[in-house]
């Protein structure tokens, strides 16, 4: 087999991930890696909607939301096992992104955006006011951990629950490649490129673009569900517009359209911010600032500049 | 006779109070190339979209191989066998040449869409037919050459036999061509109208809108003239380019 | 020798909750501050100074759970303090039991985080309902047969309020007429306001945090509106003349807590407005010596227990606590204790009145700290 | 006598693709150049480094004996070019009239009402349309408002992109007569046409471009004339 | 009834502000495509900087709303020039991020600058006003005055200016516009600058009215955008009732059904008058 960069890298990130709980030091960043781990799922799926077939969905925490009030709510009024409702999770977002998802594809480019944008809102708003079922701005305390203490493994153990978030990101970003490079990826990419052209070679785009709208909240709503077991807490600000924009960026940042940019783009979201907070007064300012420098000279993100690196080396060698 | 493979009736369309079309009815057959001439604004780019299913009519009927499509989305149309271009280039520019035909043949597989995101890399017996009529639509169009160039990179003639390989993809039974001369040089031309003759020649039913009088008159079997949105004249080429009607309203005396 | 103890505040730093947050916040450095001083924590022959880590809330619950977490895990810190909100406080309280740490609860006023007999937390906010039925008791009392309450409903301890409220209220035979809520970032409450003036109602209750409230002060001034007006905020002089004019407030009634207010301080209530002024440029805000009585709390607590690193031998010292001398708050001691078995404290409630540009303390409202107690253990 | 307008050694280029390869022509005062030649062989290309939409890689541009190789647009304008684009670009949701008057952006005479007046005598049916949005006019029409529009500049040299693409024959017919008649007012005039022969005939001199560069140049009758260029270029 | 007028009175004032805010967002979006997701903070910024000349400074308030509208044109040119333009040949996505970048700062300048304290801006007009029952109180009805003055000499200026016709030329077709020799890269400057402008103004009105704090901006913003669909992108007059209907809706909604869903109502309008119009009320198909 030739020599490919991308193998390499794939391979030391995989050997890195699984060490990730025994080198790190301080508890703190095994969990926010488990946290990036999570926004790793979400930008999977943002990426199918925004980087694939180009339409920016803000509404990607608001689906989290839905994955996590789903399984806690599921577990609390129905007694449904831990890892029934985390699986149900997926479905349930699923639904109401179809729901949703049907009408409001109608409407292209910023209106799409402006839309899913006002969705976010209206999940956010009723999670906030419908008190009777999810404790408003207060929140759903003590969600269990899937497992129990007497099963085979302790998730209460953080390096555990590791894993299992390991696990779930990379079946995930797995069915995202398989989803990328299938005919519905390529469709997608098409739409993306010519919307119209798509309808006109007798391809129902609006199929396609509810799948990746639904396929996509279908990964927040896994991502919200494992956020919602881990914390053992969850109330609706984390679900609210900036986490969705955060999704965005994740996607942006990393290298939109690739496999490797949403999980690259999901640590940096997380981690960027905690970095920055050495510089506590100027972290807005700072944060911000990288972001639109990266968008100026890094428009294709990280990925982007990796591969145009790589691209550069190899012509410089032969 | 043979039975049309594409008959229209009755057909009108407005948009709010513009009349584009009035109460238009012509018929393609199987070996027909059918030119659709007539001035600036006379309807025949809103008759191939609203043939396409672009905008829906006002009235009439459109049946296709003897099924009505009026109300059928564009989509549906493709599949059941209507393909066109636009009278400007439309391209994903970042696909291949080859890739972008590809997509036009997709209307024509059976099997569903998630079979291939579970195929691991398996190409399946659709896959090669798929990848074959490819090939053959490079060949046909000349296209060949460029079959790995992005399509934003090729030459705006190249772009327009693009359209119509992508058209050819999916299978149709009739293309529809808007102005698929604009723009090209005398040689190109010529190899347009012997691409046009081909398709017609392989059982797919052609109707092309021109101006260039040159290549209509040349390789139409029949031409219909809109003017104001209804049909001014209808017949073969000589009797087309004698017609007073026609040359008053759109041939002038230049011709 | 001398040593450091690291302690750790969550607390709403920004935010619309900043007009508690802050001021908790300021309050306990000013604390350890003053304990340092004075020689610091004394544990065996060790003196720990006190060193504060404050980490911003913004009063939310994630951000509190993340700032929290982030203390335990990463600063390493056995002592948390602050927490001016019941979201916050309750999602850290739902955890802490299973954490090697203690947890003081200063302003948050949901009744739920000390009706569940955390070990290892207590608080010195009394809950809103007992505050409530004592407000719905007073406003009965002054013979308003029909109010209308404008409030952040959906936000758990308000609605306790006015559900005590209300008890006490049908008690003395007056009710509820209107429900009308608002949400924490709403400004304009006119529209609310707007819908009540057509009922004509004797009276208007005002639950919410202290910005909102003033707007709805002054809009119902603005929108013609001339009946008694009463809340429970907790608000500063200040803080309110920031939204509104001092005619637009006259009147209104405050009832809440007895807290701070120059008239009724005790002589430790007075040297702390005096210091907390000269040292923030601006005088505390009523709630905040909740948090400052909690830092002598916690150093009495250490001090008995003998230990800093035995969180559990401090978390008992802490409910056999005796209100300490320092404390600026008036606490009513529940068999002589400063928190009683639910780890909660007791301070008197009253009525206080805005009489040109001040709040003028008029009244106690009657409590009974030792039945409430009760109840609240009952509730298990 | 100096040219009005000269190029030397024009480059163009498209994110790092030169598809204009040094190219040199020149327009005299009161004449009019056509360039013709295949599809993609850069003749758009030239006339927009010309007007400033797209940058000269290399090269000089000089109009009236000033560099304006690079220069913005609208200097470009002032100094008293004009293009007339290919696929017409007028405003859409203008009204042919607000179109007209864009044309008179550049200037700041206080003549523009007349010479309104004269457009619309020089296309009545633009009378007709003036209250209508652009975008509903049909394709010949707006051809004829893109040419009013441009004259509308009083420019020195007007620049024609295939101003018969896509018109009906008789139509093609109008604006080779409406150029014939700009020519005769003495308008400077250089044109881009795929209908060679419509060209040839109106220019003075032409360019025959392939792939980025200039193969052949003459009078019109000398290129009408040239087997190579009947062959590709006529259709005969 | 007098309940009702009342309400929509209620919702005037918010409305105007809606409308500003939009006019802003909408000449911007028109002109360059770019969904400026930071026009809202830099409302805000306005508004804080309005309150610190008037409050800290002493100016006289109408002084201090001059100087902050100036600094905002100031402020739009350098949004244009260094964070827009630039990216300007990009997908419209990377100029969205941008606008998220450009939120951060703005955000957090005005934390350095003006800190975290909510301000509202003391106009000393708190006289009511009372015409058969329904109450005005003075400062809203200026807000509303001065709203409707603003939107009306922003569509003198586009409709009758040549710089204004410049503008619409630019929107609609850039490259012909350069063919006009109109400088089409000071237009966007220009732009810019009167959209920040009118951002300011409605920072200074929210100020005023309520009360500005950090994090409005993306309050603002939102329904900024809200109206804009609702009106359709681009569209002068489409903002106008927009607005008008946002900030109507949302009082009649709290007013008579629910006001902690008034947000919600108001949205499901927008998203049910798209899913009718899916270019908004005044778009072009
Ligand atoms: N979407 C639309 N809205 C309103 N009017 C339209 C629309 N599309 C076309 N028209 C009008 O319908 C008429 C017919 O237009 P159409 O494009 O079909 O002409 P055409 O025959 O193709 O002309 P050309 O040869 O110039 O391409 C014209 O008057 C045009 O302005
Ligand atoms: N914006 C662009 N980006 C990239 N390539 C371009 C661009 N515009 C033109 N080209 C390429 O530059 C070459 C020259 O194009 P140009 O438009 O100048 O040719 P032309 O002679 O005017 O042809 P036509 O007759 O098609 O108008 C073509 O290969 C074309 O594909
Ligand atoms: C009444 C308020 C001062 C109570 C406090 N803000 C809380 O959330 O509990
Ligand atoms: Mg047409
Ligand atoms: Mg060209």
């Amino acid at each position: 087999m030739q020599f490919r960069p991308a193998y390499l890298a794939l391979a030391a990130a995989a050997v890195g991930l699984v060490l990730l709980p025994q080198i790190i030091g301080a508890k703190y960043y095994l969990h926010l890696s488990i946290l990036a781990l999570i926004w790793t799922i979400a930008a999977q799926g943002q990426n199918l909607i925004q980087g694939h077939a180009g339409y920016v969905s803000i509404v990607q925490a608001g689906f989290m939301g839905i994955g996590a009030y789903g399984t806690t709510l599921l577990g609390m009024h129905f007694a449904l096992p831990v890892w029934l409702t985390m699986l149900l999770a997926p479905f349930v977002t699923a639904l109401f992104a179809l729901a949703a998802g049907y009408p409001s594809l109608r409407v292209k480019g910023h209106y799409f955006a402006i839309v899913t944008l006002a969705y976010n809102l209206v999940i956010f708003i009723v999670l906030t006011n419908w008190t009777s079922l999810t404790h408003g701005e207060a929140g759903i305390t003590g969600i269990p951990k899937p497992g129990g203490p007497d099963g085979w493994f302790d998730f209460r153990d953080r390096a555990t629950f590791y894993y299992l978030t390991l696990i779930l990101a990379g079946a995930m970003t797995g069915l995202a490649w398989l989803i990328a490079r299938s005919r519905i990826g390529q469709t997608l990419r098409a739409i993306r490129q010519n919307e119209d052209l798509v309808g006109a070679i007798g391809i129902p785009a609006w199929k396609y673009k509810l799948f990746a709208f639904v396929a996509a909240a279908a990964f927040a709503g896994l991502a919200g569900a494992v956020y919602a077991h881990y914390q053992s807490f969850i109330n609706p600000e984390v679900f609210g517009l900036a986490q969705s924009l955060d999704a965005i960026l994740a996607v942006i940042v990393g290298g939109s359209g690739t496999i490797a940019g949403p999980f690259i783009g999901a640590f940096f979201v997380v981690f960027l911010p905690e970095y920055l907070r050495f510089a506590d007064a100027f972290r807005l300012i700072i944060y911000g600032l990288a972001l639109i420098l990266a968008t100026i000279f890094m428009p294709r993100g990280i990925v982007g500049v990796a591969s145009d690196l790589w691209a550069r080396i190899r012509r410089g060698r032969e | 006779m043979t039975a049309p493979v594409l008959e229209v009736k009755g057909l009108s369309k407005s948009f709010g109070g513009v009349k584009a079309i009035r109460d238009l009815s012509f018929q393609v057959h199987p070996h027909d190339i059918l030119g659709l001439i007539g001035p600036n604004g006379s309807g025949k780019s809103t008759t191939v979209n609203t043939l396409a299913g672009v905008h829906a009519a006002s009235a009439g009927e459109i049946v296709l191989d003897g099924a009505h499509v009026q109300t059928l989305p564009e989509y549906e149309r493709v599949a059941l066998g209507l393909a066109r271009t636009f009278q400007t280039a439309r391209l994903f520019p970042e696909f291949t040449v080859r890739e972008q035909i590809a997509l036009g043949a997709q209307v024509t597989r059976r099997s569903h869409p998630l079979s291939s995101v579970f195929a691991f890399g398996r190409r399946s017996a659709e896959d090669e037919a798929v990848a074959a009529h490819v090939e053959e639509l490079l060949d046909m169009t000349g296209l060949r050459p460029v079959a790995e160039t992005k399509t934003g990179a090729i030459s705006s003639a190249q772009q327009r036999f693009l359209m119509i390989a992508m058209a050819l993809a999916a299978r149709p039974k009739v293309v529809l061509l808007d102005e698929p001369a604009a723009g090209l040089v005398a040689h190109e031309r010529k190899e347009l109208g012997r691409l046009i003759r081909e398709i017609r020649d392989s059982g797919v039913a052609v109707l092309v809108i021109e101006h260039h009088m040159g290549l209509i008159m040349e390789i139409c079997t029949r031409i219909v003239v809109l003017n104001f949105g209804a049909k001014i004249a209808e017949g073969a080429p000589e009797e087309i380019r004698n017609d007073k009607a026609v040359i008053d309203a759109y041939l002038g005396e230049a011709a | 020798a001398e040593r450091t103890l690291r302690i750790g505040v969550s607390d709403a730093l920004t935010g619309g909750a900043s007009v508690y947050g802050l001021p908790q916040a300021n309050a306990i450095k000013m604390a350890a501050d003053e304990i340092n001083a004075a020689g610091g924590v004394k544990v065996g022959g060790d003196s720990y100074m006190l060193d504060v880590i404050a980490y911003d809330d913004k009063g939310n619950p994630t951000e509190a759970t993340n700032a929290v977490r982030k203390l335990i895990d990463f600063d390493e810190v056995k002592y948390i303090l602050g927490f001016c909100c019941s979201g916050a406080a309750s999602a850290v309280a739902s955890f802490i039991a299973d954490e090697d740490a203690v947890m003081l609860v200063g302003n948050a006023a949901e009744r739920s985080i000390t009706a569940r007999g955390i070990p290892n937390l207590v608080r010195t906010r009394p809950p809103a309902d007992y505050t409530g039925a004592a407000a719905g008791a007073f406003v009965g009392k002054r013979g308003h047969k029909r109010v209308a309450v404008l409030g952040a409903l959906d936000v758990g301890f308000y609605a306790l309020y006015v559900d005590a409220f209300e008890k006490e209220l049908n008690k003395a035979g007056g009710q509820i007429i209107a429900r009308e809520s608002f949400g924490l970032k709403d400004r304009d409450m006119t529209p609310q306001l707007t819908k009540i003036r057509e009922m004509n109602p004797d009276a208007l209750l005002v639950v919410g945090y202290v910005e909102p409230a003033a707007f709805i002060y002054r809009q119902s001034v603005e929108l013609g509106m001339d009946i008694p007006r009463y809340g429970f905020t907790s608000g500063s002089e200040e803080q309110f003349l920031r939204v509104a004019t001092s005619e637009q407030m006259e009147g209104v009634w405050d009832l809440r807590p007895t807290e701070l207010t120059l008239q009724s301080a005790t002589e430790t209530g007075l040297a702390y407005h005096r210091n907390y002024t000269e040292r923030y440029g601006m005088p505390p805000s009523p709630s905040s010596p909740y948090a400052y009585d909690n830092v002598y709390a916690l150093k009495h607590a250490i001090e008995a227990a003998g230990t800093v690193d035995d969180t559990r031998a401090v978390a008992r010292a802490l409910r056999e606590l005796a209100p300490p001398p320092e404390a600026v708050m008036q606490y009513l001691p529940v068999d002589g204790k400063m928190f009683d078995r639910n780890g909660q404290a007791y301070t008197a409630n009253g009525a206080f009145q805005w009489r040109g540009g001040k709040w003028v303390y008029v009244e106690e409202l009657p409590s009974d700290a030792k039945a409430y107690s009760e109840f609240l253990a009952s509730l298990r | 006598m100096d040219a009005l307008l000269s190029i030397r050694d024009l480059r163009v280029a498209y994110g790092g693709v030169e598809v204009v390869h040094g190219v040199s022509l020149e327009v005299r005062e009161g004449e009019c150049v056509a360039l013709i030649g295949a599809n993609g062989a850069g003749k758009s290309s030239t006339l927009r480094a010309i007007c400033g939409l797209v940058p000269a890689r290399a090269g000089s541009i000089r109009f009236d004996g000033r560099e304006i190789a690079n220069a913005p647009g609208h200097r470009i304008v002032r100094a008293g070019i004009t293009m007339c684009p290919e696929g017409r670009q007028v405003f859409p949701q203008m009204t042919t009239l607000q179109n007209l008057r864009m044309g008179a952006y550049a200037r700041s005479d206080d003549e523009q009402a007349r010479d309104l007046e004269a457009m619309m005598d020089m296309f009545p049916i633009l009378r007709e349309r003036a209250h209508q949005p652009a975008g509903t006019l049909s394709g010949g029409e707006q051809e004829m408002l893109a040419i009013a529009r441009a004259l509308m500049a009083r420019p020195r040299l007007c620049i024609f992109d295939e101003p018969s693409l896509g018109l009906a024959p008789r139509i093609v017919a109008e604006v080779g007569e409406t150029i014939a008649r700009i020519k005769a007012m003495g308008k400077t005039i250089l044109l881009v046409e795929q209908n060679s022969s419509m060209a040839l005939r109106l220019a003075d001199r032409a360019y025959l471009f392939e792939a980025g560069e200039i193969v052949l140049s003459g009078s019109g009758e000398e290129l009408q004339a040239h087997p190579e260029v009947a062959r590709a270029y006529l259709g005969h | 009834m007098i309940e009702l007028v009342q309400q929509i009175l209620n919702g005037l004032a918010i409305g105007g502000v809606y409308v500003l805010v939009a006019l802003g967002l909408t000449t911007v979006f028109g002109i360059l495509g770019i969904a400026h997701f930071a026009h809202g903070s830099v409302s805000m910024f306005g508004g804080y900087l309005t309150w610190f000349l008037a409050v800290s400074a002493g100016l006289p308030l109408l002084a201090a709303i001059a100087a902050a509208m100036a600094v905002g044109f100031v402020l739009g040119v350098a949004i244009e020039l260094l964070a827009y333009r630039p990216v300007r040949s990009a997908s419209h996505i990377n100029a969205f991020i941008v606008a998220l970048g450009l939120t951060m700062m703005v955000e957090g300048l005005n934390l350095q600058l003006f800190g975290h304290e909510q301000v509202v801006i003391p106009t000393g007009l708190s006289r009511v006003f009372e015409i058969g029952g329904v109450t005005i109180p003075e400062l809203r009805l200026y807000v509303i005055l001065a709203a409707a003055a603003l939107i009306a000499s922003m569509t003198l200026f586009v409709e009758r200016t040549k710089t204004g016709q410049a503008i619409r030329a630019v929107a609609e077709n850039r490259e012909a516009a350069i063919l006009m020799g109109v400088n089409v890269q000071a237009i966007p400057l220009i732009v810019f600058g009167i959209s920040t402008t009118l951002g300011v103004c409605a920072g200074v009105m929210v100020g005023s009215l309520f009360a500005i704090a950090p994090g409005i901006g993306e309050w603002l913003v939102v329904k900024g955008f809200a109206v804009l669909i609702l009106g359709g992108l681009g569209s002068i007059p489409g903002a106008v009732i927009g607005g008008m209907v946002l900030g109507v809706t949302e009082a009649l909604a709290a007013g008579f059904v629910s006001s902690a869903y008034k947000d919600l109502i108001a949205f499901a309008v927008m998203i049910a008058v798209l899913l009718m119009r899916p270019q908004g009320l005044m778009g072009k198909a």
